[in-house]
């Protein structure tokens, strides 16, 4: 009886047993033979492909393939006799210490450098595992600043930071409501409780009262359990805001906008920062015509460079599903390590790394030039772009450089 | 009430089982030491991201051992262990990183906090008579509580975190080491080891015969001196220190925490899936439990990023190892309720008698 | 919940039970009356404060709706059901399903969740809770959690975590003396009242309600008097789960459809049926507007605190104070 | 002098009186029977006398200090102690273990324990069931545990309760000749709730008769059973309840 009982529960265990040892083989045989030598040159990619990121980590993974493809199609690199790029992923499960294990097992797998990881507190963890290992890591996207107050060599990051996208936020609201004629004097703010809504909502505040306007209502919110957001949006109407600022992810973002569409605040523009809904296709068909005219400032791909556009074709034949900036961004930063191996001229990482921040590339998201790293591993050209959702779509629209239509300064309702 | 079902078998069968030795203790020390040296070349046998992975299981044991302490030995059902692991976590990565205690000590104050959260929680909570589900409630509402105060309190950095600052080459002092050094493994067996070693040492004390008696039946105990209240209140005491050292830990090998990462409920929940699925309230449950719950979320990994053929749908999905644990879990409580060292134990035992 | 003492003393109704009932309702109508004025003081505005109760009050409603089955299943099987939220979701998804394939009214999905839920709840009772293995506290607890688990990660697993949103047809919004409401959240609101009555009425005044009220006071009795107790179990269980699915079809317009939605409503939904007492489908009603105002103030309260400490804060103060709920008696 | 003494002691349940004002007074080394139909508040009593129940009113002095509603455990400790109506083992453990968990507090070293343990649990007739779970002993085995958890408590005054209900006649009497042997060895005091008349008249000297929370009536056996209220309080009810079960 009972060992029946043991066969029943251990039946899921063997079958686990059999199918760990033949998957874990492969990994621990290629061991410390690539990377070094002559075999394809390494690069790591960690995103979340499984868990509740694993739209976006797919995205970037495939994002990530399409960069290393084209680089094995013009040639490899160069200044090691055309040797091939590989990508070598792994899946972080949106967890900080499956993330950090992951990259461990990328590096001794002889990864001359790693991209990712989407999340903050994944790349936090990421970016002690390459300083140690000393094996550059370039964050595709990664929200928070806080990992660039530690002075690691090894860590670079191509999107702009939080502070910059908010600052720039700030700037564009500035602007756009002056050439509006209708300069946005006090500004409404909600935010998610955790470090990138308050983040974002910090450096947003202290940028705008630089530029004269003035910040309140600062509202936080718990967006794992917020499920209506009616209350916040009448404070909002009560405190007579021009402006409401957004810093919130999708569901949450979704939400207070179907809660503007109820109460109808007399504001001249809802402006998301950072915003994880604003600017996603995703949200025009959830939200309909309620999210009409929505303004966001984000990094984004950058819908006026051809390169982008054909990119992002060949992903939507490829994929079948339109690519997102993510993606875009870790194709960016598969092409910046693998401008470090072609600038160094070999795969010891040490010698990568210095090959990243000496090198330029031109970049397909948005930027003000060539990805170049300053001394902090922060790419210096790094810029945001205001979007804003128009007719169904979403567009470019400031700076005018950047636009793809001019802003439309007012509210749908 | 007269028990009417009268069974005249006098108490005259053949003589039961021999006497146990009268230190059962010492056969599970010799056990525990033959494990711990066993243990001891692993980390310079498996590749590196095996490594971490046995690192991963050794935290999963002394969360585990914690847990049973209280929830089973004590019988006081846990659902907020992350409370204490993620007291231990915090406050050696407050004091480490704000003021630059070193991580040992961090370690010993994060015990003494969490133990003294256990005893003022259950305090309350055996002052006010909570059992079973409300005290597991109870303990549930404390962890989150704690998870939502330090989300929201500049003080120990809201929603960031800590992240441990890095220092250049090794130090047993400031236990840090660098990446995929074998002194992590070795350091979290010596942690483990001592936390069995504690189990091991409370289940035989007077204390823990007192506490698994009041666990067995509270009134009866009491009613031939047993100090109800003290023990439970040293028994969870004892059951947060030893969780708080698996957090302290934690943060020093990741380097990294947040509220979520300390206090979040998946940490509870690891910490009784890991007990019951190697027995509850039995010394060997609590490792056997870690070392299938901790390797499980690798195995699955690998499974998933390279499926077998007629798994191949599966690929880039995630969520089975959560899945195979759930059914491990179902499967273990109905079908082998004492867990699978427990279960296994026990027909050792009854076949040893016959 | 008092200690297991073999008193031979035989318990009996206080006569005074109604009035007593009252008598905290009033306490507990003071105690709110308070908030509100001081939530009145401390924000200044009193159409923000308004805006609050009135969307406390509806959400209160959803949580009510959410934690009737939960408070029938605890009330009669004693089970503490960690799998309720992950059988929302379940039912959320299949309302979501149902909705894109056929385009049926959201509402109209009811058809379809009730009855499959009331399945999946019969099944896991049968499969897993009932007999041996079931049997104590411990092992109910761990196998819902291991079911809860098992849910929403195969819902992960083979739908994925994209977010899903269904929008009602013909969504309006009403003014209720200057609060905005909207026409999903009221009639998700009226939803929770109804299903309140029904599942009051059904307990009260059919075969089947005695029956249930027979065993989840006295099972050994219930089955001295022929009322065969599993069955009432299972059937328990399975209305229990089906009230899960009339939450999920009415709430699927609100919500973002997500595997892990039932976590955010799991613990809120213990907190109001342990509020409203075990067993007590009106309590949880009342239990779930309590709590929906809480979480509205405590965003009014503390600024940057998330609205559920306040809740975990009003949990553990009843589950000390008064563990069998605002209206229910100590068994 | 009177080592328990009881006075004004009240004791509510939801309306029901389950003890009112019972008075009671037990002296050092008598044997003390206590009858009353099933519902009279005996067992409530004895959780009144043990700390597992506060009263209401009224006090309880032990030994001469007042013990009103202190612990269970601490009460124990000074050496009164109770066995359980409907047997309550410690399921985990063995016999031998349950008996040297009573021991537990007034011996050190294992080996010690185990040696008191193993007087009592041979005093009680248990030696070869020792080394065996206690849940596997049957009715009248774990009678007898209950009985020896209580003697390793070393009681000064010891309170059982229906300690023979579910014997068979023969296995009473070891158990009615332990209990007189207790009281004249150990000096021990009894306090013991039964139903079983006949031992209740052998063994008491002074029985307490209960009805509906009440005490009915007090004194020797004979004078208690010519007492036309007993009497009346037990033809309520059935004959001398279990006379012979």
């Amino acid at each position: 009886m009972i060992v029946r009982r043991l066969i029943a529960v251990l039946g899921a265990g063997s079958l686990l047993a059999t199918a760990g040892c033949g998957g874990s083989a492969p990994s621990g045989a290629a061991g410390d033979a690539a990377g070094s030598g002559d075999g394809p040159v390494r690069i790591g990619a960690l995103h979340p492909v499984s868990g509740s990121m694993a739209v976006d980590g797919l995205q970037m993974r495939r994002g990530a393939q399409l960069a290393v493809e084209q680089i094995n199609d013009s040639g490899g690199i160069a200044s090691l006799g055309g040797r091939e790029v590989r990508l070598a992923t792994a899946d972080t499960q949106g967890k900080p210490e499956i993330g950090q294990s992951e990259a461990q097992r990328l590096i001794s797998d002889g990864a001359v450098g790693l991209i990712g990881t989407y999340q903050s507190s994944v790349s936090s963890n990421v970016a002690v595992v390459a300083e140690r290992n000393e094996v550059p890591f370039v964050m595709d996207v990664t929200a928070s600043d806080e990992i660039f107050q530690h002075g690691y060599r090894y860590s670079f990051r191509v999107q702009p930071g939080s502070a910059k996208i908010s600052e720039s936020a700030a700037e564009y609201l500035e602007q756009v409501s002056e050439q509006a004629g209708k300069p946005a004097e006090r500004v409404a703010v909600l935010h998610e409780h955790t470090d990138f809504g308050t983040g974002a909502a910090d450096a947003f505040e202290t940028a705008a009262e630089k530029l004269g306007m003035e910040v309140g209502p600062r509202i936080s919110y718990d967006a794992t359990t917020a499920s209506d957001f009616t209350s916040q949006i009448t404070q909002v109407k009560a405190s007579g805001a021009d402006v409401l600022v957004v810093a919130g992810y999708y569901g949450d973002s979704l939400l207070i906008a179907q809660a503007v569409d109820a109460v109808k605040p007399d504001l001249d523009a809802v402006w998301g920062v950072s915003n994880g809904a604003y600017d996603q296709p995703k949200f025009v068909s959830d939200a309909g015509e309620l999210g009409d005219r929505y303004f966001s400032t984000n990094y984004h791909f950058d819908a006026q460079n051809p390169e982008t556009r054909r990119l992002r074709e060949e992903y939507r034949q490829r994929f079948g599903a339109p690519m997102r900036t993510g993606a875009v961004l870790s194709y960016d930063a598969v092409q910046a390590i693998a401008a470090g191996v072609e600038e160094a001229g070999s795969t010891d990482p040490a010698a990568v790394r210095n090959g990243i921040a000496r090198a330029e590339i031109d970049p397909l998201t948005v930027g003000d030039g060539p990805v170049r790293f300053g001394p902090d591993g922060e790419n210096v050209n790094s810029a945001a772009v205001l979007m804003q959702i128009q007719n169904g779509r979403v567009k470019q629209v400031y700076p005018p450089e950047k636009a793809e239509s001019d802003p439309d300064y007012s509210v749908a309702w | 009430m007269t028990d009417t079902a009268v069974e005249s078998r006098p108490p005259t069968r053949p003589a039961g089982p021999a006497a146990p030795p009268l230190r059962p203790q010492n056969r599970q020390f010799a056990v525990l030491a033959v494990l711990v040296l066993l243990a001891v070349p692993l980390p310079l046998i498996l590749p590196p991201a095996q490594g971490a992975v046995a690192v991963r299981i050794l935290i999963f044991l002394i969360m585990a051992v914690g847990w049973n302490i209280m929830s089973g030995f004590g019988g006081m059902f846990s659902f907020g262990h992350a409370a204490y692991f993620g007291l231990g976590a915090y406050t050696s990565a407050y004091l480490l990183v704000e003021h630059g205690v070193s991580p040992w000590v961090g370690m010993a104050a994060g015990m003494v906090v969490a133990a003294a959260v256990a005893m003022v929680i259950g305090y309350f909570s055996f002052r006010y008579d909570l059992k079973g589900a409300y005290f597991a409630l109870a303990t549930f509402a404390f962890a989150e509580m704690l998870r939502l105060i330090t989300t929201s309190s500049d003080a120990v950095n809201g929603a960031v975190g800590y992240q441990v600052p890095l220092i250049q080459g090794s130090s047993v002092g400031q236990l840090q080491f660098p990446a995929g050094s074998p002194a992590y493994f070795w350091i979290a067996l010596v942690l483990a080891g001592g936390a069995v070693a504690l189990s091991i040492l409370f289940r035989h004390s007077a204390a823990g015969r007192y506490v698994v008696a009041i666990r067995d039946d509270e009134l009866a105990a009491a009613s031939v001196g047993a100090p109800v209240m003290r023990h439970k209140l040293l028994t969870v005491a004892l059951s947060g220190a030893i969780t708080a050292v698996a957090g302290a830990f934690y943060t020093q090998y990741y380097l990294f925490i947040d509220p979520q990462l300390a206090f979040g409920s998946s940490v509870s929940i690891e910490a009784i899936v890991t007990a019951v699925i190697g027995g509850i309230g039995t010394i060997w449950g609590p490792v056997v439990g870690a070392v299938i719950v901790g390797s499980l979320s690798d195995v699955t990994a690998t499974l998933l990023a390279t499926p077998p053929e007629f798994l191949s749908f599966l690929q880039g999905r995630s969520g089975l190892d959560v899945i195979l644990y759930a059914v491990m879990l179902i499967l273990i409580v109905r079908l082998m309720p004492k867990g699978i060292f427990g279960t296994l134990a026990e027909k050792v035992a009854e076949r040893r008698r016959r | 919940m008092t200690a297991t003492i073999d008193s031979d003393a035989p318990e009996t109704r206080a006569p005074s039970a109604t009035v007593a009932v009252l008598k905290r309702a009033g306490v507990v109508g003071a105690l709110v009356a308070v908030a509100i004025a001081v939530a009145l003081i401390q924000s200044g505005s009193g159409i923000v404060v308004w805006q609050s109760v009135v969307t406390g009050l509806l959400t209160g409603g959803l949580y009510g709706l959410i934690a009737m089955g939960l408070t029938l299943i605890f009330g009669v099987l004693d089970i503490v059901n960690f799998a309720h939220g992950a059988m929302l979701a379940v039912a959320m998804f299949l309302s979501f399903g149902v909705v894109a394939v056929t385009g049926l009214h959201p509402y109209l999905t009811m058809l379809v969740t009730v009855p499959a839920l009331f399945l999946v709840g019969a099944l896991v009772h049968r499969g897993l809770l009932s007999g041996a293995g079931g049997a104590t506290l411990e092992n109910q607890l761990l196998i819902t959690l291991g079911l809860s688990l098992l849910l929403e990660n195969g819902l992960l697993l083979f739908l994925g975590a994209e977010p899903k949103n269904v929008t009602l047809p013909g969504e309006t919004h009403l003014d209720v003396f200057g609060a905005v409401v909207s026409g999903s959240r009221l009639y998700a609101f009226l939803g929770a009242v109804a299903l309140g009555l029904v599942l009051y009425w059904m307990l009260q005044h059919t075969r089947l309600g005695t029956a249930i009220r027979a065993v989840a006071s006295n099972s050994p009795g219930a089955e001295l008097v022929g009322i065969n107790v599993r069955r009432i179990h299972t059937l328990t269980f399975a209305i229990g789960a089906a009230c899960a699915g009339a939450a999920a079809a009415l709430a699927v317009p609100l919500l973002s459809v997500t595997p892990t939605l039932g976590e955010q409503f799991n613990i809120t939904a213990f907190v109001v049926v342990v509020l409203g007492g075990m067993g007590n489908v009106v309590g949880a009603l009342v239990g779930g507007l309590l709590i929906g105002l809480v979480e509205q103030l405590t965003t009014i309260y503390l600024d940057g605190q998330s609205s559920l400490l306040g809740v975990f804060v009003v949990f553990v103060l009843v589950l000390f104070l008064r563990p069998q709920g605002l209206f229910g008696r100590r068994t | 002098m009177s080592v328990l003494e009881l006075s004004g002691v009240d004791k509510k349940f939801r309306g029901l009186h389950a003890l009112s004002d019972v008075e009671m007074s037990v002296s050092e080394g008598e044997i003390v029977g206590v009858i009353g139909p099933n519902g009279a508040g005996k067992t409530t009593l004895f959780n009144v006398i043990c700390g597992a129940l506060k009263p209401d009113a009224g006090s309880v002095h032990f030994d001469g200090s007042d013990v009103t509603g202190r612990k269970p455990e601490k009460i124990a400790r000074r050496g009164m102690v109770r066995t359980f109506q409907l047997m309550r083992p410690f399921a985990s453990m063995t016999v031998a273990e349950n008996v040297s968990l009573a021991a537990q507090h007034h011996t050190r070293g294992p080996e010690r324990l185990r040696e008191r343990a193993m007087e009592v649990v041979e005093r009680v007739g248990l030696t070869e069931w020792a080394h065996r779970r206690a849940t596997e002993l049957p009715t009248a085995g774990l009678k007898r545990l209950e009985l020896a958890r209580a003697l390793a408590a070393r009681p000064r005054v010891l309170l059982l309760d229906e300690v023979l209900a579910g014997l068979l006649p023969a296995e009473r009497e070891p158990v009615l000749d332990l209990l007189a042997e207790l009281r004249q060895q150990d000096g021990t005091t009894l306090v013991f709730i039964e139903h079983i008349m006949a031992a209740v008249m052998r063994l008491s000297d002074r029985v307490l008769v209960m009805d509906q929370g009440a005490v009915l009536a007090t004194g020797t056996p004979d004078e208690v059973t010519a007492d036309p209220r007993v009497i009346d309080a037990y033809l309520g009810e059935e004959p001398t309840p279990h006379a012979d079960a």
